[in-house]
């Protein structure tokens, strides 16, 4: 069940140059997001930027939701222009959920990719391994609130200026390859979402230890309810919309 | 009270405002934020006789107040729709209208000839901005002559309502759509997207995996309402207008312009609820302008001499 | 350093950015902001033999993300422009274009011979997109055999570098290129203006006084861009591409998709040192991507299989 | 001379719900503005809407620039929800300008077309009689602060809200009757901007009287320099643009 509401920017706070954290307070009631799930933002009332943008849910207390965002381009540009009393109008919460976890669970989120695990770490309080992989410190951002949600933290990034440098997907590894061969498989799922190449290998790092996966995918997306065919992925039972049947996929099925 | 109701080849529909075929689903998808009840009619995504894959991603990109598409026509073939999608359909009390497509002109009858004996479509869209494989590739609505083949063949095949979907990518709609009317045609409807193409610079790519795709949105109205316009002083059959319509404002254009009905189609996506503020919209026009029957406005555009 | 210059027809420019003509005037009137001989060329606002007073007004309309103009052609006709405009080009170190049109084909070559003799013009822009009076006013440049007749009698008149400017209002717009190269064009450029039309529903008349408009601006892009990919796989002349280019990027994707020089058209209008940041965006485009020379970006789009 | 050039919104007023001051602070060098002449602003980055809007030039203080604007359209709706620090792009200034009155003259004006006389008044302190026409009184902006510049004002609404009830072209005609003789013709000129059926009746009121009228005129604007010739008036001498040869020009060269 998704819905279409017009709701008031709250605030709309600036984390560093790239990344803002978006508060809105909804002007009808509104379906409770689970984790996992996304909306879809406009960011004026002009024809241009046409589309509206999928945002994961990062956080919905006191009947406000809010979306942790990078400035990309055009659209994410034109959102960082939002102020506190702009209307704006909101699909959602669209898209399937991150299936919940049954005992503790690894989380692996890649920059931005924090913003739809969260969600997941703070409902399963302390029972998430947190593996965050950024392109630098600055990068990194709302390390310290996921990792307090956390059971443990690891931090890789690109430039080693937080956490080890190099691959989040290599720490995972040497985690794993540590772990004592009671946990294994079902018993600690990993869900994972950021950029495709990660979520690829850790596809394979799963697949090979017989680790059950799940990734949140991204496409552009026209409509988000399921409706234009735009946002498909191959998987091995056809292409399936990302918005729809996803956006979380069992890694297993994504032909990679 | 102001009248809505329209007649179009032989369906009666509460009100001008369809869904445009591809942008709506089939239907289900935007039920949870409407009464489809409310509509005038439902056009449904394009069906082929067999399930068609589509194209790989990206199949969409934003362009400035309109999109590419090309989602290359997947769909999961007319029998599945008619066992699996219409009985969803047949819940509610308007026409259905079943948009239909093939790459030759077997396969457009085979679907025609399917969906016209399915229990609950009302009428049929053929869409024939598709590639004819037994012509070279050519697109049926771009040559008068294959389209004429194709029409043909499938009006004989049906005797359900046919709606001829014109493509916007010729240099006379006028022509095309007479010759639609002179092939049986019930209805013409336009514009399909037109073929546009976006790069991206740092890979010199085509940004769609397709290469081209079909522009569609606010971005090409003007467009659709002039040929709107040439083909309904082209023709006696009705015209169903669409382009770019996102308001009623847009919609009364249209109708002004010449067309019976209208449909929606990239709107949908920004707004889910686009159709019934259209059709709000149209209402509350006609009761402030004083109109009682939108029959009144539609072909009414006075032109300047 | 980076080259920039084409080669066009035998004339050099110094890079690839020319003004479209019809918005940029006589080149006065941008004189004030920018120094004119930074462009690659200018293409001025188009001529007919005899002055022409234009339409009524309104002549112009804003459409999402584009506008629809109907001026109508107004021009001070080719002899003024010789004794009062070209004057002021020739203080310019940059080849002047000047563009011309009839409704005849009589009218069309006495605008080409009289510009042929003025010194200081350096190319003839030939504007078909305008209709025949001869000829049921169909449009010179949306049938192959009207086209074909006015280009080969306006080439036979004149030694200046001849560009035809083709219409968009086509089916087949590869067709209509290789039309013109055959007829011996020297370059096509490519789109003029979509055929339009906008209604305002409480007077139920056209917005413009002319009925129809032409479409300009960044909504039509992805249609250009894809007409200047097909015109540039028909012929071997080169290609001018133009139709929204308001960015370097977007001036790219032209040059990527086949164009050897582009245009900037309404663009000016909104920013009107549009053309000067366009040249020093490629030039900033290939300093970071290493390109040294322009001509490697020329037609080197990687279409996908 | 005019230039392109970015402005900072210094504020955005609200005067009531239709109508709003802008005032801007231009980041280089400007040309000083003279009554009458325009600047064409555009409301935001996007390419909806596209084209920049026509303004009058309402004052020139402390190198900032402000407009007076009605709430029209699209343009306008977007100009409204700039803020302070808002940057926007600006052309001008653009068009001739009223012709300086030797001594006294009669300013009519329409609606907002107090905008564009405003300047006068204030350059020629005292020395014009105002005519101001409306629709309510609640559309007579700025009317104290006109007021307070001129030498005598005439007011008159629609609704007789303020002023007189009706048209300020039948208050001018009783002010012309009732002047004594030797104050005539290019001694008491009128310079005039508002909707075009007063513009037009003022110009057959000052033939009538042989006395110099002065209109500055409205068109739709796309470039506002002069190139596009989307703006044209019909004159005596042809078609003219009302950005380049306007916006104001004497009413006896108008074919009305
Ligand atoms: C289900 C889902 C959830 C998402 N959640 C978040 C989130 O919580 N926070 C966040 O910052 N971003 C999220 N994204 C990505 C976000 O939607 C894009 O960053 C945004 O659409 C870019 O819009 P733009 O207009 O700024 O960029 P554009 O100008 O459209 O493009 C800029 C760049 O972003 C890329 N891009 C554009 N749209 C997408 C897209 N849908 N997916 C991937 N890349 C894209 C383009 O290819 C281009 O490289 C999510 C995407 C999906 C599909
Ligand atoms: C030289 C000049 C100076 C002007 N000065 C002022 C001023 O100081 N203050 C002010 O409030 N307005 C002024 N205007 C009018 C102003 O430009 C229009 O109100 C504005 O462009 C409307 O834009 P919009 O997008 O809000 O309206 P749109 O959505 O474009 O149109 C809304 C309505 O406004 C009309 N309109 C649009 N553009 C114009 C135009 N250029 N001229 C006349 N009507 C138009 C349309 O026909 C329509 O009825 C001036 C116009 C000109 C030509
Ligand atoms: C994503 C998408 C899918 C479409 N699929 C179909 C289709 O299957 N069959 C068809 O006839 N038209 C299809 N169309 C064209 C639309 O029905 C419509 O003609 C066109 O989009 C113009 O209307 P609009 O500007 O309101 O979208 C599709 C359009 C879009 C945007
Ligand atoms: C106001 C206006 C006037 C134009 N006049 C001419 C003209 O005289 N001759 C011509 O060949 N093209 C004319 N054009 C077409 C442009 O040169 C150009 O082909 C078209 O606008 C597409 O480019 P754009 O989208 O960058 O504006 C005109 C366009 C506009 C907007
Ligand atoms: S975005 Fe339209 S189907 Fe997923
Ligand atoms: S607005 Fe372009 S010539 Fe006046």
């Amino acid at each position: 069940m998704s819905k279409y509401f017009k709701a008031e920017i709250t605030d709309n706070i600036s984390l560093n140059k790239h990344f803002k954290i978006l508060t809105l307070t909804p002007q009808s009631d509104i379906v409770v997001p689970q984790p996992g799930q996304f909306y879809m933002l406009n960011s004026n009332n002009t024809y241009d930027p046409l589309l509206k943008r999928p945002f994961s849910i990062f956080g919905c207390k006191n009947n406000t939701l809010s979306f942790l965002y990078r400035i990309r381009g055009k659209g994410t540009s034109c959102l960082s222009n939002l102020r506190g009393g702009d209307i704006i109008e909101v699909i959602g919460p669209l898209g399937n959920n991150y299936p919940e976890p049954a005992g503790d669970f690894i989380a692996v989120a890649g920059g931005v990719g924090i913003a739809s695990l969260l969600p997941l770490l703070d409902k399963r309080k302390n029972t998430g391994y947190l593996f965050y992989g950024a392109r630098s410190k600055d990068e990194s951002v709302m390390l310290s609130e996921a990792g307090a949600l956390s059971k443990e933290t690891f931090v890789a990034t690109d430039d080693g200026s937080e956490g080890r440098k190099g691959l989040i997907t290599e720490l995972l590894k040497g985690f794993l390859n540590n772990l004592k061969s009671e946990i294994s498989n079902f018993t600690l799922p990993i869900y994972a979402c950021g950029p495709n190449p990660m979520l690829k290998e850790l596809s394979k790092i799963a697949r090979e230890r017989r680790i059950k996966c799940y990734v949140s995918l991204e496409e552009h997306m026209a409509c988000g309810v399921g409706a234009c065919l735009g946002c498909v992925v191959k998987t091995v039972s056809g292409y399936r919309r990302v918005c729809k049947e996803g956006s979380v996929f069992d890694s297993e099925e994504i032909v990679w | 009270m102001v009248n809505l109701s329209v007649n179009i080849a032989g369906l009666r529909l509460k009100n001008p405002i369809m869904t445009a075929s591809g942008t709506f689903g089939y239907g289900e998808e935007y039920s949870e934020f409407m009464d489809l009840n409310r509509l005038g009619a439902i056009v449904a995504k394009g069906l082929s006789a067999a399930p068609r894959q589509g194209n790989p991603t990206p199949r969409i990109v934003e362009t400035p107040a309109g999109m590419l598409n090309a989602i290359g026509l997947q769909n999961i073939g007319v029998k599945a729709f008619i066992k699996e999608k219409l009985p969803f359909l047949k819940k509610f009390d308007i026409p259905v209208i079943a948009n239909f497509f093939g790459d030759s002109i077997d396969e457009y009858v085979k679907a025609a000839v399917e969906l016209s004996g399915a229990d609950g479509v009302h009428a049929l869209e053929m869409n024939i901005s598709c590639p004819n494989k037994q012509a070279g590739w050519i697109v049926f609505g771009t040559d008068p002559e294959i389209m004429e083949q194709v029409v043909k063949a499938v009006r004989k095949e049906t005797k359900l309502p046919l709606i001829v979907k014109l493509s916007p990518n010729v240099t006379d709609i006028g022509l095309m759509a007479k010759v639609a009317e002179d092939c049986g045609a019930d209805a013409v409807s336009l514009i399909n997207t037109i073929t546009g193409m976006a790069v991206d610079v740092k890979s010199r790519r085509p940004v769609l995996a397709n290469n081209t795709g079909g522009l569609s949105g606010p971005a090409v109205r003007p467009i659709a309402v002039r040929m709107v316009w040439e083909a309904s002083k082209a023709v006696k059959i009705p015209v169903i207008g669409m382009g770019g319509i996102t308001t009623a404002g847009d919609a009364l254009e249209f109708l002004i312009a010449g067309a019976r009905a209208v449909a929606v189609g990239t709107a949908n996506f920004i707004n889910p609820t686009a159709v019934i503020d259209i059709i709000d919209g149209i209402e509350k026009f006609l009761t402030d302008e004083g109109i009682s029957d939108i029959n009144e406005i539609i072909g009414s555009l006075k032109i300047r001499s």
